[in-house]
Formats: C-alpha cells, structure tokens, sequence
C-alpha cells in the first residue's frame, strides 16, 4: 500500500498531538509506518513524523553518522533546508548518535525566547523500543498524577534537557520513535523525575 | 476553470503549518502561538480560527460536533457542519459522545469531555491583556515577563467601582501557573471545566492569527481574589422548563403570552438527551 | 583602624551604556579621544561609561548633574527600563545573591522591578494609569508584587494615602482628575505600596510649585526615617539633593566626575564642573 | 532562440502560433502528459524604489502545465486561464529542451511574429504619446 | 411556542441561500461573466488587487456572484486562493521595466519623457452621461473603427514604452540618498506568521492588499494633520509590469519563462525629511514614500504611499504613524468579517453579562453571599 | 584619654573659576582630652571654620591627620575615614552646631530633634520623650515646638540648633561661632547651654569671636596667629 500523503499524515499528526499533550503516552502508527517501508535510512515512524511536520518553511539539522544520506532523503521528500543544530527548527538524532554529540547539540540548539517560546527546535529522536521500564516517572501538564517515562534516559541526558527547559516559557521538546512504529512526547512542561533504583528491584 | 476539492479544505502545506503550531501550543499551555492563518471561505470573525484547527485535525474516521453558544442548529454551527462535511464527507452528530471532534463557539458541553475527544474553541479576541493595553507589542513583553498585574488590576478595579468583579464571558484565567489566558469567551460558568480536562482542548482565533491550547490534566485558575473568590453564573433555584436539568448553563427567556420569564438548557444537545431518556415522545433530534 | 562592616544593598560596578558599536579608538580603558560622550571617529555616543555606585541600607544616594550626563539612563539601566552594554549589577538579597542581575532574563527583571524596586517618575503619566482609581493603581503594584486579598491590599493602600496626603474620599478617583502635586503623591504612595527595599526617585520635584516641591521633599525624607528604604534621587536641582541625599554623585558627559558626602560636594567641591554648579545654585 | 523571448512571443502573439508549433511536435513524437494543464498561483517578487528592497505584491493566477518528450521534461505557464496554450507551451518547452530537430526551423516563424507585435506595440505607442502634454509651445 | 432551542437551521439556510438566488435573478437580466471582465475594468482592478490575486477572469466572476458587492467579492477571490497551490515565485521584477500606459509628476512640469495623461478620469468633468442610457452597438463599433484608423495613420513611435524614474534627476544631486539594491529575501504574510515590528516587506504587502477605503482614510488622516507626512507626489504611473519566472537549471535571465504581465500602479511621493550630512550638520533630504497596487487605483497607490513613509517614522503619536494600528485594521477581510460577526448570536455571552450586571446593580458583594 | 588628635592639618581649595589656588591653613596641631573644651582663636579669615568642617568632614582636607577617638571604630583618622563612617559619626557620634539653621523645610521644632534621634535607631516613642526633654533642657519656649523655625529668633534658632546637635549626646560638638549674631541676653542663655554640655562631659571645639565669652568655658584656646595651645588670655575689660 502506497502513503497517503493526506490520510495517513493526518493520523499520524493526531497521533502525535495526543502524544505531546499526553507526555509518556506511547502511541501507535505501525499501520502507516508499514507503508514506509520504502526508507531505509531511519526509522519509517521517524520518517513519518519528518513528512508530518516539516516542508520548505522550516529548516533542519541531522546528527549522527549517516546523517548525509537521511539529510538527503529529508531535503528531497520535504523541500526543508538543512542547517546547523544552533538554528534549526527540527533536529533529528537517528538510532547510534553518540551521547556526546547529541548532548552538544542540545546544548547548542533553539530553546526559544520569553516573548517567542514558540521558535525553539522539536527534537526527533530514534530510540530503543518505546514502553520498557524507564525508572523515572513524569509529571506536569497532561499527565493525571504520575506516568512512565517512555524509555530509559541517562542522568546526562536528563540534566541537559533540564537545563534547556530551565525557565519556562523557553525549552525544547522531544519526540521519540522507535524501530516498531511507535512515538512518544517528552514537552518542556513535563518534570523528568531522578531515577529511582528501587522500581527495577523486585 | 475549476480547482480539485482539497479534503478539509485546506492544502495540506497550510496544514503542516497549523499543525506545527498546534504541537507547540500543546507544549506550551496557554501561550499564544501565532501563525498564518489562511483565508476560509467563512468571514474572519465566523469561527475561521476553530475551522482551521479542525481542517488540520479531522481526518476520514472523526466524527464531528460542532455547536454554537450552546446550540447545534445554529445557523452558524449549520454552516460549519456544511463546509466540513463537504469537503470530508465525515458524518456529523449531535450527541456529544459520539462525537471525536467538538468545535465549538463559547460554551462547552454539559457532559463531561473524555481522553478520545478534542474540542475546538473558536476565539475572537485571544488576548487576556488588550483591554488593559491596545498594543500586541507590549502585550507580548507582558506575557513573556509573566507580567499580569494589568489582568488582576481589571478585577480589582471593578471590585472598587461595584464591589465585585463585572467580568461576563471571557473571565481570565491562569494555565498551568504560568499564562493568563482568555477562555474564548465561555460564560463563567465553563470555566471549570477546562480544569483539568480530560480532553484535550484547542483555541483558535483566525483573525487574530493566534493558536493556544489547555493540555488535559492541566491546571486552570479563574483569576479572583483571596477574598473575592470567583463565581459562575449563578442559576440557584432555576431549573431547564423542558428537562428539568440544574446545575447547568441555562438560557433565560421572556415568554410573551403569559410575561413570565423562565429557563432551559443552553446546551440543547444535552437536554435532548435528557428529555429521551425521561420519554418525551414531542422532543424532535434535528437531523442533519 | 577598624573596618566598617557595612554590605551595600545595591552594589554597581563598570555600567556602561553605549549607543553605537565603538571603535579601537573609544573601547580602551578611561575612552581617550571622546568629544564630551561622542566618539569622532566611529561616532558612539556613550550615555553612561564605566559607572560604579554602591547604595546602603536605608541611605539616599543623590546624582546631581545637567540634562545629557546620564544620570537618567543610568537610573533607566537600573530599573531595567533600558539595557546595558556592559556592567555588573548586585543586590543584596537571598533571593538574588551573586548574579549579575543585568544579565538574567527579562522574566526575573519584571520580578526583580516588582518585587525590590518602587520608581517615581519625573511625569507622573509614566507611572501612573491615569484611568484607573488611585486606589487601583496603589494595588497594582500589589499585586504584581504578589498581593490577592482585596481587603488587605485596600487597606495598605489607603494606609499610605494617608502618608501622602491624599484624602481618602478622593481614592477612588482616577489620577488625571487631581493637579500634578497630587499625582507625584499618588506616584509616591504607589511605588512604595511593595514595600520595596530600593526607591528611584527621577527628577520628581521637576516641574513643580515651591510649596508642592517641599511637601514632597518631606514626603520622601520622612518615608526613608519611617520605612527605611534605600533611594537613588536623581536631579538637576541642588537644592532638592542638599535636602535629601547623605552621599551624592557628581555626573559629566556619562562619567561620575566626583562623589562624597552631600555636604562636602556643595561646600567644597573639587571638580571645575561641580563648582560651576555649586556657584550657580541660589 | 532563448526561453524568455520565445515565451513572450508565444504568449503576446496570436495563440496560434503556439498551437501549431506543439501540434508538429505532438505529431512526430510521444508526448507523456505530466500534469495537465491546472491552475495555480505565483507570487510577484516585487522592488520597491524607495529603498530598492524586496516585498510580496500578491500573486497572479497562472496555468501551469509540464509533459515528458524523451527524458526531457518541459514546462508552460502562463498568467490566466488559458489551458490549451500553457499545454502547448509546455511541450515547445520540451522540444526545445530535448533540442529536436524540428525546432531548428521555428526562429523565422517566431521572428516575424515579433516584428508583428513590435509593430503592434509601436502603434500603441504613438496612440498613447498623443496625450503626452507639451510644455514647449512657449519657446516657438 | 415549542420548544425554542435554535432549531431548524439547516432548513433556514437552505432557504435563504435560494432567497440570495432569487434576489439576483428576479430582475430577469444578467450580466455576462465577459461583459464584466470587458467594461468594469476598474471595478476589477480593484478587487484584484484587494484581494491580492491577479486574475481579471476570476474577479469578474467573483463580482457576477456577489451580485457587485467588493466585499464579498474580495473574500471570494481570497478563500479560493486558499485552494490553489502556490506554484512558483517570479523574478525580482524591477519598476523601471514597466511598460508605461499613463505618468504624470506633480513635482515637475517638464519630466523628461513628458507627462503621459493616457487613460483618466481625472479631466472627464464628472456629469453624469445620459447618452450612454441607449448606447448603440453600432455607433461604438463605429468609434471604435475611426479611432484605430487614426491610430494606424501615425507614425510609430520608437521608445520601448519604458520611461526613466522622475527621482533619478533629483537622486544624482544628492538630494535623495542612494540606496544599493538590497536582496534580502522578502517575508511573506501569506505564509509565515508577521509579528511587530514588521518588516519593510511586510508592511508593504499589507498595504497594497489593504481595502481601498481603509487605505485611502488613513492617509487622508496624515494629510489632515494626524500625521506629519504631507508628501508631493514626485510621479504616478500607470502600465504593466513584464512577469518571469526563474527556469530550473537555467543560466541567467534570458532563460527565464516570461509569464504574462500584470497592470499596476505605481507611485513615488517626495517628502522632505531630517537627516544629518557627512559633516554630522543637520540638514534636509528628500525620502520616497512608495505605494502600488494592482491594476489601476491611483487614489489607494498615492494613500500608500503616505503610509509607507508614515510608517517608517514611528515617532508621530498619530494613528497613521503606528504600524500596529494601521497594519491591522487596513484588511478587508479582516474588518469586514469582524464587523459581520456582530450579526452572530451572542446569547450565552450576553446571559453571562447580564448576570454581572444584576449582580452588581442588587448590590449583592459576591464574597458576602 | 586623647579624643581628638590634630597632626601637621593643611587645606587648599582650589578655584578652577578662578584659576587659583589658595592656602587656608596649614600646619595645625593640637590634641584635645575628653570632656576638654578648646577655644580656636584668631583673625577672621585665618582658617578657624576651616578646622572645625574638616573635622566634620564638610571639607576634604589635604594634608596631616586628625584622629578621633571613635565608640564604634577606635582611633579613626577622619581624613580618611569612608563615607558611610563619617555619616555614622555625624548620626551618633560628632555634633556640629553653626549659627545657621539648616533644616527641612515645613518640619517643626520638635520634629526636628525627634528626626535626629530617629536617624540614630531610637524607637518613635523614646525620640518623643527625649526631644521633648532636650527642648525643656535648652529653655525653648514649649508653643514654640509645634511650630516651624523659620519664624523663631536667633537665639530660638540657635537654642534648636544645639539641641538637635545634642539631643543624641554626641561625644564631640563643634561649635562654629554660633553666638555670632545674638544679642546679650541671648548668649547668656546659651553660655548657660554649653556650661550644661560641659557639664554632662561633652568634649567641646568651638570658635567664638569674642574672648569675654569663652571666659570660664574653654579650657584653653589654641591660637592660629602662633599656631599653638595655651591658656585662655586675660580679658581685656
């Protein structure tokens, strides 16, 4: 079955605004992710958020080691232009990026400002199979007590993300998909809980 | 010289674009995100801002509920429904849980929302501060300064004139702690329904170029005062002349023939449902 | 001899203000070559250069010099009305301790102006909301320091309307109803409604009669006696200084020329400009 | 002939022209229709002379229409609603961008109806410069 | 009375929109899609270009179904715009490489080139023509005849009908500055969000997609006295500006696709202005207010025009010199809309005011009850 | 106990104005114990009011020291003390009267000694008592104190004046010719004020421009013609 540019993009949209107004929600978009099957170079559920969001009015940047041939196929299939992590509206970490430059990305990219929260850059990121145990719980905005992270995220991680999301309204939020087809939202509002040993102790 | 019909309307880079905006509205709540909102061929100030919203997010399994201060035959809601419909081919409902998609001009349904449902707000004037301050420039240093005084000052002014808030519709409200925002306008009395939601909720004003959200489960404060707590409409003692409903938004009419005034639901959905249910054989569903 | 142990309350250090992007020939230390403030050969025109001042608890520092010194744009850098090009600004106060608060964002600076800063302006319209009731605009600042209890926030108010004079009856009339001593009252009485530990008063006498003038003066004096809060006068006027400052700065072409007890400035003053200003004082 | 002066003269000149030069290649050569002829919008790209900048003036309804010759893909548009010719344009394009032997022969053709519509356009002119105001009849 | 919740809507709009139809075609006459787009030029012209969208064609339509209203006939041309895509940008088209139809300067007498009345109604005494009550086909087509044959016995002219710009003379004296083509890619209002402070570019395409009326208020209002601006017009001109579009993989511009042209009107207001010499002394300049807009609408280009150089001196406390005010209220999709929506029910608004106010008039203190 | 210390003190002031520069004294030393009164005398214009402002630090001297046996901070140089420290000297410490009064306008007499114990930390209730008791002290007309000074006589001003100076029991006055424009009856009165000073151990410096005056208060004069302490001249009757 062919993507359908209409419909199965509205689905995943959906998908994905259920998913960022309900952080740790684990969402699934398989159905149109089989139909991906074309892209080689990421993930078909990364792949299916990139043709969500993004089109010639926006830029983006890829890390990662094979970064020139999913830029490529980004830039073709989007008409989006590639640019450095400092600028970009989209920055995407494929599967394999090393901590190091993802950290430093982090570090480096748009976390908006007070008056204009809103150009900050939306962080795609490939991960392990969504929906293990994580150790950390979520809270804030959308979530009903507590929720599970989605995945297990290191202390670095956590503490840069933190420190980019340290004066709300300014921040970055995160998009994590998986090689199955699924996706989940960490936004800005959302407070990453220490991780706690004792859930994995039985 | 015709152009191909466009499911929902839109084409689907202007989409992309309310999209993008709606996710970061979602991450933010209550900010106003701006955008550029597309010419609908409804009039600016007819609910193009919820239209748009919904043309981003409905696709071929929603069903659709649209309603207008309360009522689902409204004219405007009617013409919304047509639109819609037209270029999706989506049916449409009138029963609140069925429906996925609720867009709605300042009320929200009397039965609760669930975690399946969003709901559109259509929003004609989306700043919370433009009363106290003409210029969107400032306003913008205000909300990035978490800078409310002037929203409180409103309130506190009245209660000086008349001894308490005058506010009608539109009553402010902090998200989340952090936004002062304008509620769409609601009557008072939806305001808290909005507090932690279960579903999720989406503002859109057209004109006003401006997309903002409530994520569920998100706090929402009526501003009012320690001593001023704030009040709904208040229906005390009123009850809906057809289904007898209380503790609900009702609409106050002067019946002429007998110069009485009484009430009935304002959400006439709701109290459709509620007259099926107590058997009411005269009660007609408007049909679609 | 022993030390003095007194922390400032306000600490400034090295304020520059520069409009313009300078140049190899303005940017060295001291800025030789400057004409007045204005750099000839790249044109930056610095308003304020390399300022310090310390403020103490519950002392009025007084800035005396003429229109263009730049006492005004550094009384504008320090409410943050305006940013700085470069400059170090402390505060002493748990909340703030160490940060150089004209670097933080422009969210904790609105919480810094509403929580630790009242400011009385020169016109009265920049301070006030001429069409809200007095009694509002003595709340607003209240409430943006945090203040939700009608009642209390009331009753502080007409508290201080008292201190300035302003009969009660009056309080629910809007400022642009009363003449221009009772709105600087009104101001007064509105920047002092957060309690707020530093006071900028900018050039408030200015424009006033003689009798509202020192109705004002001692409106001031008496609120630094009364709530001990540190001030920053800025003025043209001597007079206005002598009476209410203990240490005064002494401001030239954006440069703090002299400084020292206020009395020593007026009677021996030791910079050509301040005692040209001195003579000139009636 | 380059693309902007035999676009010109195709589109100003009699449509005729167009068709007839499309037709000859239509006859001699699969022509894969890639988008039928279909209307959208471009936007002017403007200059103003206050501060030479640039701004949007608004857009213009164009027809746009692009087939296949070979692996040479052209394209017509065409400001208005004009289906047939942006159809034609499009498979001149092609010809030309395939470089056919066909097109070798065009150039007389297309220059005569430039001097046509020069012609055209001269007259214009001279129509339009009898409201030209004379300032001089005072020195005579 | 029944049960009164807003019922049978969707009955009542079918209704009234055959009522629409009814009052359009009860007259017995209709006018031709053609016969518009033939003798309502200007009409047409000015809906193109308040709605942003050049297509004689269309606006004609657009004006047959909104039975001549502009308002609706704008949002027709701007909701359907919606539905197109946008398929290419053209090149930077320069104003000088108009073909000039009508140019006047009301700075100069003697403009090299001339002053080029062409078509205006300007001198037309503005009586009202009785004799075009029964105007004959064959006494137009008759006209028509003479007025070409004495248009092919002139002699050609030999311009390309492009004309200098009257500025140039005045630019090589110094008494404008110069400025160095600035290519900066243009915002776009159409399809990214504009927030405050626009940009240059943005300012000018809201402007000459303002409404007509709007436009034209705003700038009589600086020329009142609610604003300093009171400029000279250095020149209109009237003509149609050559359209290309960039060709992919194309060389230079001679590769280029030549689209069409579109009439516009273009207008350069002169204003004198502070500005400060090489010598740091304070002297006087001339800047350039620039107005244009689609098809010809020399009263909305000149208006523009006053704007633009309001708007670019922010000092002015007057309303045509705040960007904010003018940018958002000179669109008539906009205004009108807003204006119209006052029609739509308000009743749960309303019952909520209302409450606020018998609340307040019985005198009731909300934290007393 | 050494209370104050004059070492080898000069001044200068310089006019830009002008041009000039001119020495107004040089070369003072003398010491003064506590609960000592020292005349200065000598011609007008010899740098007498010059001693007395430097030690209150109202001019910037230039050269030598002046210790001062300061409660709060030791021996203390008031040529180089900090400014906050002389301004904490001047509030509880060193009392300077001249015969002008210099105060707010539009505050009464006694809210004008009320102001100076407040600006030392007393708390409002005890500022009353005390002013009121310094007002009585100083024999100022009791319907004078809810009055402005702006209207009282030289010797009312006066008697004001030094009851602010004193009210907060500065260990050191400074007296700047305050009898300089009083009638008879008026210096009699105030040489009964500061015999009661000197008699509470208040350490005195005053300039007084007639010699019969200070007879029986100072406890020596230092003479600036010979730039050295003595005894107090005979009076020339």
């Amino acid at each position: 079955m062919q993507l359908d540019s209409v419909h199965d993009i509205q689905k995943v949209y959906r998908e994905l605004l259920q998913c960022m107004a309900r952080p740790g929600k684990i969402a699934d978009i398989r159905e149109s992710a089989d139909k991906a099957d074309f892209v080689r170079e990421c993930h078909p559920a990364t792949f299916l958020v990139v043709q969500t969001l993004l089109d010639a009015e926006v830029t983006f940047h890829v890390l990662g080691d094979r970064t020139d041939t999913i830029r490529r196929k980004i830039a073709d299939y989007t008409f989006a232009a590639h640019t450095t992590a400092e600028d970009a509206d989209y920055i995407i970490a494929p599967k394999g990026t090393s901590e190091t430059e993802l950290l430093e990305a982090m570090r480096d990219c748009k976390a908006g400002t007070l008056e204009n929260p809103h150009q900050s850059a939306a962080w795609i990121i490939e991960s392990e199979a969504l929906g293990g145990p994580s150790g950390r719980k979520l809270s804030g905005p959308g979530i009903r007590d507590e929720a599970e992270a989605p995945i297990a995220l290191s202390e670095a991680f956590v503490s840069t993300r933190n420190l980019k999301a340290h004066e709300f309204p300014t921040g970055i939020d995160l998009i994590f998909t998986d090689g199955d087809g699924y996706i989940s939202c960490i936004p800005r509002t959302t407070a990453i809980s220490a991780k706690e040993e004792s859930a994995w102790v039985m | 010289m015709r152009a191909e019909p466009q499911f929902a309307f839109l084409d689907e880079g202007s989409k992309k674009e309310i999209r993008r905006a709606t996710l970061k509205a979602v991450a933010i709540p209550g900010y106003q995100v701006p955008f550029a909102s597309r010419e609908m061929p409804m009039a600016r100030g007819w609910g193009t801002g919820g239209l748009q919203l919904t043309c981003s997010l409905v696709g071929k399994e929603d069903v659709l509920k649209v309603i207008d201060q309360g009522a689902d035959e409204s004219v405007n809601a009617v013409s919304i429904k047509k639109l819609v419909q037209a270029t999706t081919g989506i049916p449409v409902t009138e029963r609140t849980e069925e429906a996925t998609l609720i867009q709605s001009r300042h009320r929200i349904p009397e039965i609760p929302m669930t975690k399946d449902q969003i709901l559109v707000l259509q929003v004609p004037m989306p700043e919370p501060l433009r009363k106290y301050e003409k210029k969107e420039s400032i306003t913008k240093r205000l909300h990035a300064e978490s800078e409310y005084s002037g929203a409180w000052l409103m309130l506190f002014e009245q209660i000086m004139k008349y001894g308490r808030t005058t506010t009608g519709a539109d009553h402010p409200v902090l998200v989340n702690g952090r936004y002062v925002m304008a509620p769409s306008p609601i009557p008072r009395f939806d305001n808290q329904k909005m507090d932690h939601s279960e579903a999720l909720i989406l503002l859109g004003a057209g004109r006003e170029k401006k997309i903002y959200a409530v994520p569920p489960y998100t706090e929402i404060r009526s501003l009012a005062f320690e001593d001023h707590p704030f009040k709904g409409e208040d229906f005390s003692g009123k009850c809906c002349r057809f289904c007898g409903a209380t503790g609900v938004f009702l609409d106050e009419l002067y019946i002429e023939e007998t110069g009485v005034t009484e009430y009935q639901c304002n959400d006439t959905s709701h109290c459709a449902d509620r007259l099926e249910r107590q058997g009411e054989k005269e009660v007609h569903h408007a049909t679609v | 001899m022993q030390q003095f142990e007194e922390r400032p309350l306000l600490k400034v250090e090295n304020l520059t203000k520069q409009y313009g992007p300078g140049c190899g020939e303005c940017s060295q230390p001291g800025r030789p070559g400057l004409i007045k403030n204005y750099c000839p050969s790249c044109g930056t025109v610095y308003a304020c250069s390399d300022v310090s001042l310390n403020v103490y608890p519950g002392e009025i520092l007084g800035i005396v010099g003429e229109s263009g010194s730049g006492k005004s744009t550094l009384m504008q850098c320090l409410y943050f009305d305006q940013d700085v090009t470069s400059g170090m600004l402390t505060i002493d106060d748990p909340e703030l301790a160490g940060e150089n608060l004209f670097d933080v964002s422009s969210q904790r600076k609105r919480y810094i102006r509403n929580h630790k800063y009242g400011m009385v302006y020169q016109n009265p319209v920049k301070g006030l909301r001429m069409d809200f009731s007095s009694i509002s605009n003595i709340a607003e600042k209240q409430i943006a320091a945090g203040g939700r209890h009608v009642g209390k926030m009331q009753s502080a108010g007409e508290r201080l309307l008292d201190v300035v004079s302003i009969p009660l009856f009056r309080m629910k009339e809007e400022p642009r109803n009363f003449s221009g001593g009772m709105q600087q009252r009104v101001q007064i009485a509105k920047a002092l409604s957060n309690d707020p530990p530093i006071l900028f008063l900018d050039e408030v006498t200015t424009g006033l009669d003689l009798s509202v003038r020192a109705a004002v003066i001692d409106l001031i004096k008496q609120i630094q006696r009364d709530l001990g809060i540190s001030m920053i006068v800025v003025s043209h006027d001597l007079a206005v200084i002598r009476m209410l400052a203990d240490r005064t700065l002494v401001m030239l072409n954006g440069r703090v020329i002299e400084s020292g007890l206020t009395d020593q400035i007026l009677e021996d003053p030791n910079h050509a400009y301040t005692q040209q200003l001195v003579y000139s004082l009636l | 002939m380059k693309r902007r002066r035999m676009t010109e003269i195709l589109i100003e000149g009699n449509p005729e022209l167009a068709a007839r030069l499309a037709s000859e290649i239509r006859h001699h050569y699969p022509v894969r229709e890639l988008v039928a002829p279909r209307q959208g919008l471009t936007m002017i790209k403007m200059r103003e002379t206050a501060k030479q900048s640039l701004f949007y003036l608004g857009e213009v309804l164009v027809t746009e229409a692009k087939v296949e010759i070979g692996d040479h893909i052209g394209v017509g548009i065409v400001a208005g609603v004009r289906e047939e010719l942006a159809g034609n344009l499009a498979v001149i394009d092609a010809a030309c961008r395939a470089g056919l032997s066909e097109t070798a022969g065009w150039s007389a053709m297309l220059e005569a109806e430039e001097i046509r519509l020069a012609d055209r356009k001269r007259r214009e002119l001279a129509a339009l410069e009898k409201t030209k105001v004379q300032f001089d009849t005072m020195e005579e | 009375m029944g049960y009164v919740a807003v019922k049978g809507g969707t009955e009542a709009i079918e209704a009234s929109i055959d009522r629409l139809k009814y009052e359009r075609l009860k007259g017995g006459k209709q006018v031709e899609v053609s016969a518009i787009l033939s003798s309502m030029r200007l009409l047409i012209d000015q809906v193109m270009s308040e709605a942003s969208l050049y297509s004689p064609e269309l606006a004609a339509l657009a004006i047959k179904q909104a039975e001549g209203s502009m308002e609706e006939a704008v949002f027709l041309l701007r909701a359907h715009r919606s539905t197109l895509p946008r398929l290419y940008y053209s090149e930077t088209v320069e104003p000088e490489r108009m073909a000039v139809e009508r140019r006047i300067s009301a700075s100069f007498k003697d403009i090299p080139g001339g002053q080029l009345l062409g078509a205006t109604h300007d001198y037309t005494h503005r009586l009202i023509d009785f004799s075009l009550l029964d105007e004959k086909e064959e006494e137009r087509n008759q006209w028509m005849e003479q007025y070409e044959a004495e248009l092919s016995a002139l002699e050609k002219a030999t311009g390309d009908g492009t004309y200098p710009k009257v500025v140039e003379y005045l630019r090589n004296e110094g008494l404008f500055e110069s400025f160095e083509p600035d290519n900066t890619e243009p915002d776009d209002v159409t399809k990214n969000v504009f927030q405050f402070p626009a940009s240059r570019s943005e300012r000018l395409q809201i402007l000459t997609r303002g409404q007509t009326g709007a436009v034209t208020a705003l700038g009589y209002a600086s020329l009142r006295g609610y604003g300093q601006v009171h400029p000279t017009v250095g020149e209109v001109r009237v003509g149609q500006l050559p359209i290309t579009i960039p060709a992919h993989g194309g060389e230079d511009e001679d590769d280029s696709y030549y689209i069409g042209s579109v009439r516009a009107t273009e207008v350069e207001s002169f204003v004198p202005m502070p500005s400060k010499g090489p010598d740091g002394k304070q002297e006087l300049r001339f800047e350039i207010g620039y107005g244009i807009c689609y098809g010809q609408n020399e009263t909305k280009a000149i208006a523009m025009s006053i704007l633009d150089q309001c708007l670019e001196h922010p000092g002015s406390d007057a309303p045509p010199h705040d960007e904010e005010f003018v940018l958002t209220h000179v669109d008539t999709v906009e205004s009108t809309g807003f204006i119209s929506h006052l029609k739509m029910p308000h009743y749960v608004t309303f019952q909520s005011k209302l409450d606020s106010v018998r609340n307040t008039r019985k005198g009731r203190d909300g934290h007393e009850s | 106990m050494v209370m104050l210390e004059v070492k080898e003190f000069g001044k200068r002031f310089t006019s830009h104005h002008l041009n000039t520069t001119r020495k107004a004294v040089e070369g003072i030393s003398f010491s003064l114990e506590q609960g000592g009164f020292i005349g200065i005398v000598g011609k007008s214009g010899s740098g007498k009011s010059t001693i007395l402002k430097s030690i209150y630090r109202t001019y910037l001297p230039d050269e030598g020291e002046i210790w001062f046996d300061s409660e709060r901070f030791g021996r203390i140089n008031l040529l180089k003390a900090e400014e906050r420290q002389v301004i904490w000297l001047r509030k509880h410490e060193i009392g300077y009267v001249s015969q002008f009064l210099n105060v707010m306008p539009r505050t009464t007499a006694r809210e004008l000694v009320e102001q100076a114990l407040l600006g030392m930390g007393e708390s409002p209730e005890a500022a009353t008592i005390k002013a009121e008791q310094s007002l009585r002290h100083f024999d100022l007309d009791e319907r004078l104190w809810d009055t402005f000074p702006n209207t009282f006589s030289g010797g009312e001003k006066l008697r004001l004046n030094i009851a602010i100076a004193t009210v907060k029991k500065p260990r050191l006055l400074l007296l700047d010719e305050p009898t300089a424009s009083l009638d008879y009856q008026s210096k009699l009165k105030v040489r009964e004020v500061i015999e009661k000073l000197k008699a509470d151990g208040t350490t005195l410096v005053g300039i007084f421009h007639d010699l019969e005056f200070m007879e029986g208060l100072c406890d020596c004069v230092y003479d600036m013609n010979e730039k050295a302490l003595r005894g107090m001249p005979e009076v020339q009757r």
